[in-house]
């Protein structure tokens, strides 16, 4: 096993652990987090996988699919945010189920 | 290794050390101002030190320009945060530490 | 000498390591936030010292990057957050 | 030089990414003509479907290399029968939902929606286009974040909730897929679908990738039971946007989802076929009893499509008769695009005339708003799969490959799916026939507000007359891989 | 050899457990100092990847955006009492979610296994596209091959990126008010600061740009740097007089796709293929829609950590 392996897993690594968290916290900017780093580990696992074969050549085209992948994932957070922060604004919680206990 | 190289290895190595004592400092200091004196010092020296242990080795002057404007702005950095921090957490109200 | 700038890199990260315990403990979040910038800087000197390791000098430019903007984060915290938490009535 | 080249010779396809890319922008920048720009805009679109349509005919299927590189190392556009039924319905709904828009959304609404809703209208054009995987995860993101955006539009907490639900299940769905696209990626060292399918063969990867695609989209197409965020979004969203969502964004994921299994994946599947069909004869049964349990309108539309999003599942375990199959899941696809859309639409006017939606309190309807009840009626009849719409070949075309291969169990649920629809739907016509006096705060209610859902329900019924062209357009380009031509 | 696997397993296992504290700390502002100390580690994953491009952006959108976003977003939270969930507020949910906590790593684990096996059991080596790319970097008009792959060979995939960005900034102008008021004036030390980097800032972002057509960088991380200095000089107190309905400001947003859609238009209608550059201009084209898109990254980044409409001045003197 060589390194790019090692970071391919710890990319599923990452993905896995995001994915618990989406689903099991119920703070919206809990989940927001859970998807970047559940992106970070498919981002992670499309290059690394790249230099499986040692250290020979750098694949350009995933590292170009990565950088555009950011791009959408800090143009999705940014979405995602404003909208938990209007949701909070309106209904006090920032949660979906979240119903005022009051 | 070639006396530069002795040179250039005591630099990084003294750097490796302060950076050891700032995370000693964050990690064992009391409270905010003493773990914020301890960081933003002893980092920055260290940061200082590798730098100038690079720089002995450094292929060419534009390296060593890049590498100490690095340090220059770490430690601009470094000086404004912690004043603001410092700032902020006194006008909270949290008590300096005293022995 | 490439093993030495690779140890020493080594070392720097683990070194990080033991920062994130302040990060884990707070107890204020200055601590924190003030671990962070530690990050900061040292992820600068590794930086450094794998650019010199593997001869690739792009990676001095992703520290000058890290250098710049070392502040903006610990700013938007005692600008943003920090007011927030207290007296925020008078910032307004 | 033969006659019409000059339609042929055009590059429809790119255009139809473009022009609305550039309406949106346009919009944007020139706020004070939103609404007749982003009007002639989707008219633009319009042509350039048809321009497509008519290249098609002519010449078969549309290549364009982005770039010029060609695949493997640029981008492919690509069109067959299949993407153009998709575009048609896209554009049919598109034209709808503007002019109804015109009507809905007040000035100040009204120069948010159209930047919007012209991006989401480019990504869904730039979707059926493409045949790069990795391109399709862009233009997925980007449905998906312009379909959230729209949501919200609505304001309020449901609007916002729904939105934020929406959101988080999209891009999970699109994160899945990415990752089945870098395992695709570094298996057969291409992005490209027809390079994938010549190189395709099973392994444990392979099958990682399928079940990690498979997911993310049958997430984003909100099969059962992944359909969670579906109700609440749809139901939530303005009148315009949910027949958008409803009608349009599912069905684009789940297109791409047929085009992987087509091309991709059925070659290597065993088995997952019949949980599919599993899975959509749950959500027709669940998804009609709960629409038949609603009190509110919206939702009730809403759970109506999560039964029949079922029905398009249905089609996998039965792709042994592949032509019948497949004809009937595309037959399904765009006429409950075209009904769910006018019936949404139907719905935002009683909403509009009446100021709520509890489907008890929708009295004497049929003598307020004749057109808009004749048009959710008309949509019913498709959605309740009887002859001669739309709705009802697709269901036909089930039941006859259901019986070819005695699957009888696939020909009850389509039967008592039927059933169900034919329920609620009259659930709320019948309340709409009833005289009940309740005073209500009445509002006019604009012909371009009430035609586009009028023309969109006789759309759907007419889709049930014209089978044979429709049959004939989908096999250019053989999406379906087989040459036998329907009886 | 030693060293450098020991450097890797250490920065892998550091990525996994801070990805964890990121995820499951009690407190939500720790969780997002460790998500910031998350995205300084993947920076350094990169570069071990060779892949300083995407360590450079990773680095500036990171260290410059995100991180001030996530931050600003728990301040605002906070405001209406919604920073944090506790157990008394979440009820019957958050039982709910703790007892089906115990249950759901198990299937997680197995999916994990899967994922992991997948990865393992990829046939040796495929090259991949690089060939194709280093055989075609020449007509590429740069020599960088991830620009030449970002803005030429995949550049539709680029200009839809472009429309990605817009449009969360549209969607967010579209359900958010005008922006919340400046902060009081800043203390002296933060004025000073904003005033010493942003043009520094400015000269780096130029310095990534220009550089960017033959080594690592280009109009995403020069584009991140601008607004990174946006997000300084908003957090400095610093007003723009231009409000939301400004042509100005919102021709500067759509440059970017509106350069590169307006190239694809015109590389349409002279060639029939949309984007194709001719090979002598190549160059001068890309580096035309890098600049254009560069200044809408930037303005756009800023305008999203402005967290809503920008008013203008009319009101306030």
């Amino acid at each position: 096993m060589n390194a790019a392996v090692l970071y391919a897993l710890v990319g599923v690594g990452l993905y896995s652990l995001g994915l618990y968290a989406l689903i099991v916290h119920a703070h919206l900017v809990r989940k927001i987090l859970a998807i970047n780093v559940m992106g970070s580990g498919v981002f992670l696992v499309l290059v690394a996988l790249a230099r499986r074969g040692g250290e020979a050549g750098t694949d350009a085209v995933p590292q170009a699919m990565v950088i555009t992948g950011i791009v959408v994932a800090v143009s999705a957070t940014a979405l995602a945010l404003i909208l938990v922060v209007k949701l909070a604004a309106e209904t006090g919680y920032a949660t979906l189920s979240g119903n005022r206990q009051e | 290794m070639t006396p530069t190289d002795w040179i250039a290895a005591l630099l990084l190595g003294m750097g490796g050390v302060f950076f050891l004592a700032g995370t000693l400092g964050l990690l064992r200091f009391p409270d905010v101002y003493t773990r914020l004196h301890a960081l933003t010092k002893a980092d920055n020296v260290g940061l200082g030190l590798i730098v100038l242990g690079l720089s002995v080795q450094a292929d060419s002057w534009v390296v060593v320009g890049k590498m100490l404007l690095i340090w220059a702005l770490v430690l601009l950095a470094g000086a404004s945060v912690a004043q603001l921090i410092a700032r902020s957490v006194l006008r909270r109200g949290i008590r300096l530490w005293r022995q | 000498m490439q093993q030495l700038y690779l140890a020493l890199a080594m070392f720097l990260l683990l070194n990080l390591g033991a920062g994130l315990w302040r990060v884990l403990r707070g107890p204020t979040a200055a601590d924190r936030m003030l671990a962070a910038q530690l990050f900061g800087t040292t992820a600068v000197a590794v930086l450094l010292l794998l650019a010199q390791a593997f001869g690739e000098a792009a990676l001095r430019d992703v520290a000058l990057v890290f250098a710049l903007l070392a502040p903006v984060t610990a700013v938007a915290f005692v600008r943003r957050l920090w007011p927030e938490q207290g007296n925020s009535r008078d910032t307004d | 030089m033969p006659a019409g080249s000059a339609v042929t010779g055009v590059s429809w396809g790119a255009l139809l990414v473009l022009l609305p890319l550039t309406g949106a922008m346009v919009c944007f920048l020139w706020t004070r003509a939103a609404r007749i720009l982003g009007l002639s805009t989707v008219i633009a679109v319009c042509l350039a479907v048809a321009g497509l349509g008519w290249q098609l005919l002519q010449e078969g299927v549309y290549h364009h290399a982005a770039g010029g590189w060609g695949a493997p190392l640029g981008i492919e556009l690509y069109a067959d029968g299949l993407s153009l039924l998709m575009l048609i319905a896209t554009a049919a709904v598109a034209l709808a939902v503007s002019i109804y828009s015109t009507g809905y959304f007040k000035r100040a609404r009204a120069i948010r929606f159209w930047p919007l809703w012209l991006i989401l209208l480019a990504a869904l054009n730039a979707l059926f286009l493409s045949a790069d995987i990795f391109n399709l995860y862009v233009t997925l993101e980007l449905v998906g974040l312009a379909a959230a955006a729209l949501t919200a539009l609505g304001g309020g907490a449901a609007a916002l909730r729904g939105a934020m639900r929406y959101l988080l299940a999209s891009l999970l769905g699109s994160l899945s897929y990415l990752l089945g696209v870098a395992l695709l990626y570094h298996s057969f060292g291409s992005v490209d679908i027809a390079m994938l399918a010549a190189r395709m063969e099973s392994s444990p990867t392979v099958w990682a990738a399928l079940g990690l695609m498979s997911a993310g989209l049958i997430m984003k197409t909100a099969l059962y039971p992944l359909h969670f965020w579906l109700p609440p979004a749809h139901s939530s969203a303005p009148a315009p946007v949910s027949a958008v969502l409803s009608g349009l964004v599912v069905k684009a994921s789940f297109y791409l989802l047929l085009r992987l299994w087509l091309e991709l994946f059925g070659s290597v599947s065993e088995g997952i076929d019949n949980m599919l069909g599993l899975l959509g004869s749950v959500a027709v049964l669940w998804g009609s009893v709960q629409a038949l349990r609603q009190t509110r309108l919206k939702l009730l539309v809403a759970y109506s499509t999560v039964a029949q999003l079922g029905y398009l599942f249905l089609a996998f375990p039965l792709a042994a008769s592949a032509m019948t199959a497949w004809n009937a899941a595309a037959y399904l696809v765009i006429s409950h695009a075209l009904a769910k859309a006018a019936m949404f639409l139907a719905a935002g006017n009683l909403m509009h005339f009446a100021g709520h939606d509890r489907i008890a309190d929708l009295d004497r309807m049929v003598q307020r708003l004749p057109l808009t009840v004749f048009a959710f009626a008309l949509a019913g009849v498709s959605i309740m799969g009887l002859p001669p719409s739309g709705g009802f070949i697709g269901k036909w075309l089930l039941l006859e490959a259901a019986l070819t291969q005695g699957r009888w169990d696939l020909v009850a649920v389509v039967i008592l799916g039927g059933l169900l629809a034919a329920g609620y739907v009259f659930k709320v016509l019948g309340s709409a026939f009833t005289q009940a006096a309740v005073p209500q705060r009445a509002r006019r209610v604009p012909a371009s507000m009430e035609w586009p859902a009028l023309l969109l329900a006789c759309a759907a019924i007419v889709l049930g007359l014209v089978t044979l062209p429709v049959f004939s357009l989908v096999t250019i380009g053989d999406a379906f891989g087989v040459d036998e031509v329907v009886p | 050899m030693l060293l450098q696997s020991g450097f890797d397993v250490a920065l892998g296992l550091g990525l996994l457990w801070v990805a964890w504290q990121a995820l499951n700390s009690s407190d939500l502002f720790k969780a997002i100092v460790f998500f910031i100390a998350f995205g300084l580690l993947m920076a350094l994953a990169w570069v071990r990847m060779d892949a300083p491009d995407i360590a450079l952006a990773e680095a500036a959108i990171g260290a410059g955006v995100t991180g001030a976003l996530l931050l600003g977003a728990l301040a605002r939270l906070r405001a209406s009492n919604a920073g944090e969930t506790t157990m008394g507020q979440a009820g019957n949910g958050q039982r709910r979610f703790m007892a089906s906590r115990r249950l759901l790593w198990i299937p997680l684990l197995l999916m994990a296994a899967g994922l992991g096996y997948a990865v393992l059991s990829l046939p040796g080596y495929t090259p991949g596209l690089s060939a194709q790319v280093a055989a075609n970097l020449g007509a590429s008009g740069v020599s960088n091959p991830v620009t030449a792959v970002l803005l030429n060979f995949r550049g539709y995939d680029t200009l839809l990126e472009l429309v990605v960005l817009l449009l969360a900034l549209l969607g967010m102008w579209s359900m958010a008010g005008p922006a919340p008021p400046p902060s009081a004036e800043a203390a002296a030390v933060l004025d000073g600061l904003s005033r010493f980097l942003t043009p520094l800032v400015l000269l780096v972002a130029a310095y990534l740009l220009w550089v960017g057509t033959r080594a690592p960088g280009g109009a995403f991380q020069a584009g991140s740097l601008l607004g990174a200095a946006g997000v300084l000089l908003i957090l400095a107190g610093w007003r723009a007089n231009v409000a939301s309905t400004a042509l100005s400001l919102r021709l500067v947003l759509t440059a970017g796709p509106g350069v590169f859609v307006a190239v694809a238009a015109f590389s349409l209608l002279m060639s029939g293929q949309m984007l194709k550059y001719p090979p002598a201009y190549a160059g001068i084209l890309i580096l035309i829609i890098e600049i254009a898109a560069t200044l809408s990254i930037g303005l756009t980044l800023a305008g999203l950590f402005l967290g809503g409409r920008p008013r203008g001045e009319r009101k306030s003197p």
